[in-house]
């Protein structure tokens, strides 16, 4: 009997208990906010978004020297990256003052895929990927998540290739020619040992 | 005298059929994309067969195929309640193997970041588990909280949920200035909701009937059963990795494994296993406070390391205390930069594998409330 | 006790010279009351779960959110109205028109003022109670009818639920008869009136002697407020829809308009236990404070906000209390209220007859 | 108590059953066991009260391109020591007794096992895929494995 009434206390009591604690919280400050109206890459947000945030990636072309450090270190193979040789002498170089060695002619992540673990950011060598704080880019289709990030475009992807082409084949001409020249020193010198070797 | 005429009532002679309920895989308390076949004797639970792998998509598989730190993002999947002390194993396997001291700030800060990773993931815990009680404002109290943890984790390492933090041979990237006093006050504000929530919810006598008594998981049958972490520690059986094979700084601390003893029902009911978590965080508060005391601050926190990780030829396996028990990792590694094989002992797998044995014989309402109080991921389960 | 003052009914009847202009209004009045209060404590509910839960609560749709409900009554409206295929149509149609019909036909009799309620017929008291339960018959049939397990475990459940709670809050209505000797919602509220001491949860009018019954009558109130949750299916008792475990219990396969009805239906029964709880407990129109702010329309001011109140303190009990198991539901009213109502109404029944 | 001191009481319990026992720098000991004598070297090591291996931390199908293997993490909740065992089996029969009337959490273990490589586990009451579903093909852990490019007429690869 005795614990039958005692239940019963416990139960009022522990539900008075209770409704005291939610009735204090009804006066309680908000801890939610209001999403767009208050941003929270704003001061004004309640929680700022720390300044090393992982959302989307940036890729600075100015500084990206087209290792392709950023695409081998991506698990899930988010990052695509193709390069042209530059012709010595073209190319302006980067913007951190060194020498550019390939043309970027497709810098391409998916963000459909990208599963924002940082991992790309640690091997550029130029520190030209990094990931921003700008989160907000959702998209009706898919494939609008494809960011490309460089600038050239096809003329001048041509252009460099042509430039390419051209400078490869002087290049092999002049190889050619310096070989030739090398065979025939070669030849010149050659008749010597021959003749040494010939008898 | 007359004679009281008794009626024969036999079950079998009711016309009674017995009811196969399909509990998800979308449900709202099977925490994830779980499906459970019950057979029901009117609200009597007579058989569970749980069918997983609804969010299997073979991580062991995946990485075959990559290189070791980028296994690390897929480890974090598991159990994406508590990503740092998954991630803590595996890295803790691959600097064993290589034989890489890590610098003792790195390890105060691992060791921070695991526990209060564990108050976060036992707060989820609590939070739902008194959701599929019904209550819903305790709830919102502990997401409360926990976002402010995760805030934290946020400024350390970019990410809320997904942090890719610890890597072989140090951290992502250095704590911000003022990481210790924000600490200490998650940790005071963790105490204070504590409280109320134990008022709120953990000791509401409505809430005591529903989870004393229920799902009794005896010792043995736990142990049998594999079961680690709170489940096994809710049956009276004080096995903590932390004590028990202390890894990390963990001997350096003063803190007390806890176990449940029966406080309003039997040893080892849903209470238990609760009240286990319950405590625990005050545990962890007390381990923070300690660590924050012990840490440097200065230093560098990333080992100077080969840009390829290699790992010689060999094989380990890790284990740590994970929030949800014990979290183990089988790398095998062949001398290249990917590893052979990576078998993870996913703790929600082994602990979900008891939920047959002990939910028999309980009403409906209470198997949703033994499973709640194991405490399981899915992302865990099926990995 | 007959009241000869003239009433509502009488006085459109009168202004307008016709009985049926006057039937028509009074017919409808509490039908617009219950939409517009349906509207409100829906907003009620969101704004006060939020508040508990130190969030904002929907903010979007108007200043500070009130145009949500209407917004939500609109939405439910648009949506595609879908009868199952294994369905047993006729009654899966029928039975959220029949929980609406059952709740609004409770405001039959409620006396929003001493001069107004639409049929003042002296067994209000015994009618409002026969149409609280004829809600159980539309959550089978809803439950039966949509062909889903879960739908029919919440279906059975409510059954049990619905008619062991009806057992203590019938017995505590009976106590209330036996003080106030009489069925009638209009007479009970006269009876208590005067200052707030004069309330039935206070043992009602009487002498200084009657202090020593307050107690059972303060219990009376409270098994009253706890049979109420049960049977309006709100939490700690919300077992038949029981969200956590059963989905949605009985109306899981509901839409749209039907499902609307449902809603519509809970919160109107909650207006009526909220009414019943002022009028039989707390004096109903009557103004604690004497002749001060009394009146026919000052009535209708208190007893919509006593009425009020109690839908507030269902709400902030739903946002406070876990859930009851259906075993342990049973075990409180047979093995807990049950028994105590009966020494209340024995109590209650000794102190009626000293008096 | 050490994995030489375990192995040596097994070697001694069980004499050829025991095939290998390899101690070296970054390989946790483990003993290579007959797969015929599997269980009743387990039912020794968790009856033993001196080895007490009542926990079966973990269970793993493992692919050595030419074998199968089952590897078997023992710790002892009392005693707080922790063993090793495998077992290696041909790829064309992959057939291995079952330990789930031992230990328990071997059962989804060895599910999972049989789900991912395809060793059949004999003596398990309930031996069916758990993870993968109930009717795929393959057994997508061994190294030889190829992906379906169909499954009921869903394309696997995303």
């Amino acid at each position: 009997m005795k614990k039958y009434l005692n239940n019963i206390w416990l139960g009022i009591y522990t539900v008075l208990i209770g409704m005291k604690i939610t009735f204090v919280h009804l006066f309680a400050k908000n801890v939610t906010v209001q999403y767009p109206n208050k941003h929270p890459l704003d001061k004004a947000g309640g929680d700022k978004m720390p300044m090393n945030a992982r959302n989307r990636i940036f890729n600075d072309m100015e500084l990206c020297n087209g290792c392709n450090g950023c695409a081998r270190a991506c698990p899930v193979n988010c990052i695509t990256v193709e390069t042209l040789k530059v012709v010595p002498g073209d190319a302006p170089p980067l913007k951190n003052g060194e020498k550019r060695g390939l043309w970027v002619t497709n810098y391409t992540i998916d963000f459909a895929k990208c599963c924002f673990c940082g991992l790309c950011i640690d091997p550029c060598p130029t520190e030209a990927i990094k990931m921003t704080t700008e989160f907000e880019y959702s998209q009706y289709d898919r494939g609008n998540l494809l960011y490309k990030f460089s600038k050239m475009t096809d003329e001048q992807i041509k252009q460099k290739k042509e430039l390419l082409a051209n400078f490869t084949a002087e290049k092999a001409k002049k190889e050619a020619e310096a070989k030739k020249a090398a065979e025939q020193a070669k030849a010149a010198e050659a008749p010597k040992p021959e003749t040494g070797d010939g008898k | 005298m007359s004679e009281t005429k008794r009626i024969e009532f036999e079950y079998s002679q009711i016309d009674s059929e017995r009811m196969r309920l399909n509990v998800g895989p979308q449900h709202p308390s099977t925490h994830g994309v779980l499906r459970l076949e019950v057979e029901l004797d009117g609200e009597i639970v007579t058989e569970v067969v749980p069918h997983i792998g609804y969010l299997h998509r073979c991580f062991e598989k995946h990485c075959e195929k990559m290189t070791y730190p980028q296994v690390i993002p897929y480890i974090d999947r598991m159990d994406y309640i508590s990503a740092m002390n998954n991630e803590w194993p595996y890295v803790m396997g691959i600097e064993k193997l290589m034989g890489i001291e890590i610098p003792e700030k790195v390890e105060y800060i691992r060791l921070i970041f695991a526990e209060l990773n564990r108050i976060a993931n036992h707060q989820i815990a609590i939070a739902t588990f008194g959701l599929d009680a019904g209550a819903f404002t305790p709830f919102l109290y502990l997401f409360r909280d926990r976002e402010f943890i995760l805030s934290i984790f946020e400024k350390a390492s970019g990410g809320r949920l997904l942090y890719n933090y610890f890597w072989v041979g140090g951290l992502a990237a250095d704590v911000h200035k003022e990481f210790k006093q924000d600490v200490l006050a998650i940790v005071k504000q963790v105490r204070e909701t504590n409280k109320e929530i134990a008022d709120l919810l953990l000791y509401n006598k409505i809430f005591i009937e529903r989870v004393a008594n229920v799902g009794i998981l005896p010792a043995d049958v736990a142990i049998n059963y594999g079961c680690s972490g709170p489940v096994v520690r809710g049956s009276g059986l004080a096995f903590d990795l932390r004590k028990d094979a202390p890894y990390s700084f963990y001997d350096r601390f003063d803190f007390d494994v806890i176990t449940g003893h029966g406080e309003v029902g039997t040893v080892g009911d849903c209470f238990d296993r609760n009240i286990v978590r319950f405590h625990e965080m005050e545990q962890s508060c007390r381990i923070i406070e300690q660590a924050i005391e012990q840490m440097p601050m200065e230093g560098d926190v990333r080992e100077k390391l080969p840009k390829k990780i290699r790992p010689p030829k060999g094989e380990i396996y890790t284990k740590a205390e994970n929030p949800k028990g014990e979290l183990g990792f089988y790398i095998v590694s062949n001398g290249t930069d990917k590893p052979e094989r990576i078998k993870s002992r996913g703790t929600s797998f082994v602990n979900l594998s008891v939920l047959p044995e002990i939910s028999k014989g309980y009403l409906f309402a209470d198997l949703i409330m033994i499973l709640g109080s194991i405490d399981i991921v899915l992302g865990e389960v099926d990995r | 006790m007959e009241h000869q003052i003239l009433t509502f009914y009488d006085w459109v009847a009168k202004l307008s010279s016709s009985e049926l202009v006057a039937l028509i209004l009074i017919v409808t009045l509490p039908l617009v009351f219950l939409i517009v209060y349906a509207l409100v404590a829906i907003l009620g509910e969101l704004k006060i779960s939020a508040f508990i839960q130190e969030r904002l609560g929907p903010m979007r749709t108007g200043p500070w959110g009130i145009i949500q409900p209407v917004a939500e009554v609109v939405k439910l409206l648009q949506k595609e109205d879908i009868t199952p295929d294994a369905a047993n149509k006729p009654l899966f149609n029928m039975a959220p028109f029949l929980m609406f019909t059952a709740a609004y036909a409770g405001f039959a009799v409620i006396p929003f003022s001493s001069h107004f309620v639409p049929a003042g017929i002296n067994l209000g008291l015994f009618y409002i109670f026969a149409m609280g339960s004829l809600a159980v018959i539309g959550l089978v049939m809803g439950g039966w009818a949509s062909n889903n397990k879960y739908s029919l475990l919440g279906a059975l459940r409510s059954v049990a639920q619905i008619v062991s709670y009806e057992i203590p809050a019938a017995i505590v209505i009976l106590s209330i008869v036996v003080l106030a000797s009489s069925m009638n919602l209009q007479v009970i509220n006269a009876n208590q009136g005067g200052w707030f001491w004069n309330w039935y949860v206070f043992g009602g009018p009487g002498s200084i002697w009657k202090l020593l019954v307050i107690p059972f009558t303060f219990g009376m109130f409270l098994l009253y407020l706890i049979a109420s949750l049960a049977e309006t299916n709100r939490t700690p008792f919300d077992i038949p829809e029981g969200e956590s475990e059963i989905v949605a219990g009985y109306h899981t396969e509901y839409s749209g308009m039907k499902f609307a009805m449902f809603f519509f239906a809970e919160y109107a029964n909650m207006f009526v236990v909220a009414a019943l709880l002022s009028i039989l407990f707390f004096g109903g129109w009557n103004s604690p404070f004497g002749d001060f702010m009394n009146g026919p329309i000052w009535g209708v001011f208190w007893f919509i906000s006593k009425s009020f109140f109690f839908v507030f303190v269902q709400i902030w009990l739903r946002w406070t209390l876990p859930r009851l198991r259906v075993d342990q539901l049973m075990g409180v009213s047979w093995k807990v209220m049950t028994p105590v109502a009966f020494l209340c109404f024995f109590a209650v029944g000794l102190w009626a007859m000293l008096k | 108590m050490l994995a030489q001191e375990i192995y040596e009481k097994l070697k001694a319990e069980f004499g050829d059953a025991i095939i290998e026992f390899k101690q070296e720098p970054f390989f946790d000991p483990f003993v290579q066991v007959a797969p015929e004598k599997l269980f009743d070297i387990s039912l020794y090591l968790r009856d033993t009260p001196e080895l007490d291996f009542d926990y079966l931390s973990l269970l793993g199908g493992m692919d050595y391109k030419e074998n199968l293997g089952v590897v078997y993490h023992l710790y002892s909740i009392k005693l707080k020591h922790s063993f090793i065992l495998k077992v290696t089996v041909s790829k064309d029969n992959p057939v291995v007794p079952s330990v789930e009337r031992i230990w328990r959490s071997a059962d989804w273990h060895e599910r999972e096992a049989y789900d991912m490589f395809g060793i059949r586990f004999e003596g398990h009451h309930n031996l069916i895929r758990i993870l993968c579903p109930y009717d795929w093909e393959g057994f997508p852990l061994r190294k030889d494995y190829v992906q379906p490019d169909e499954y009921h007429g869903m394309k696997v690869p995303y």
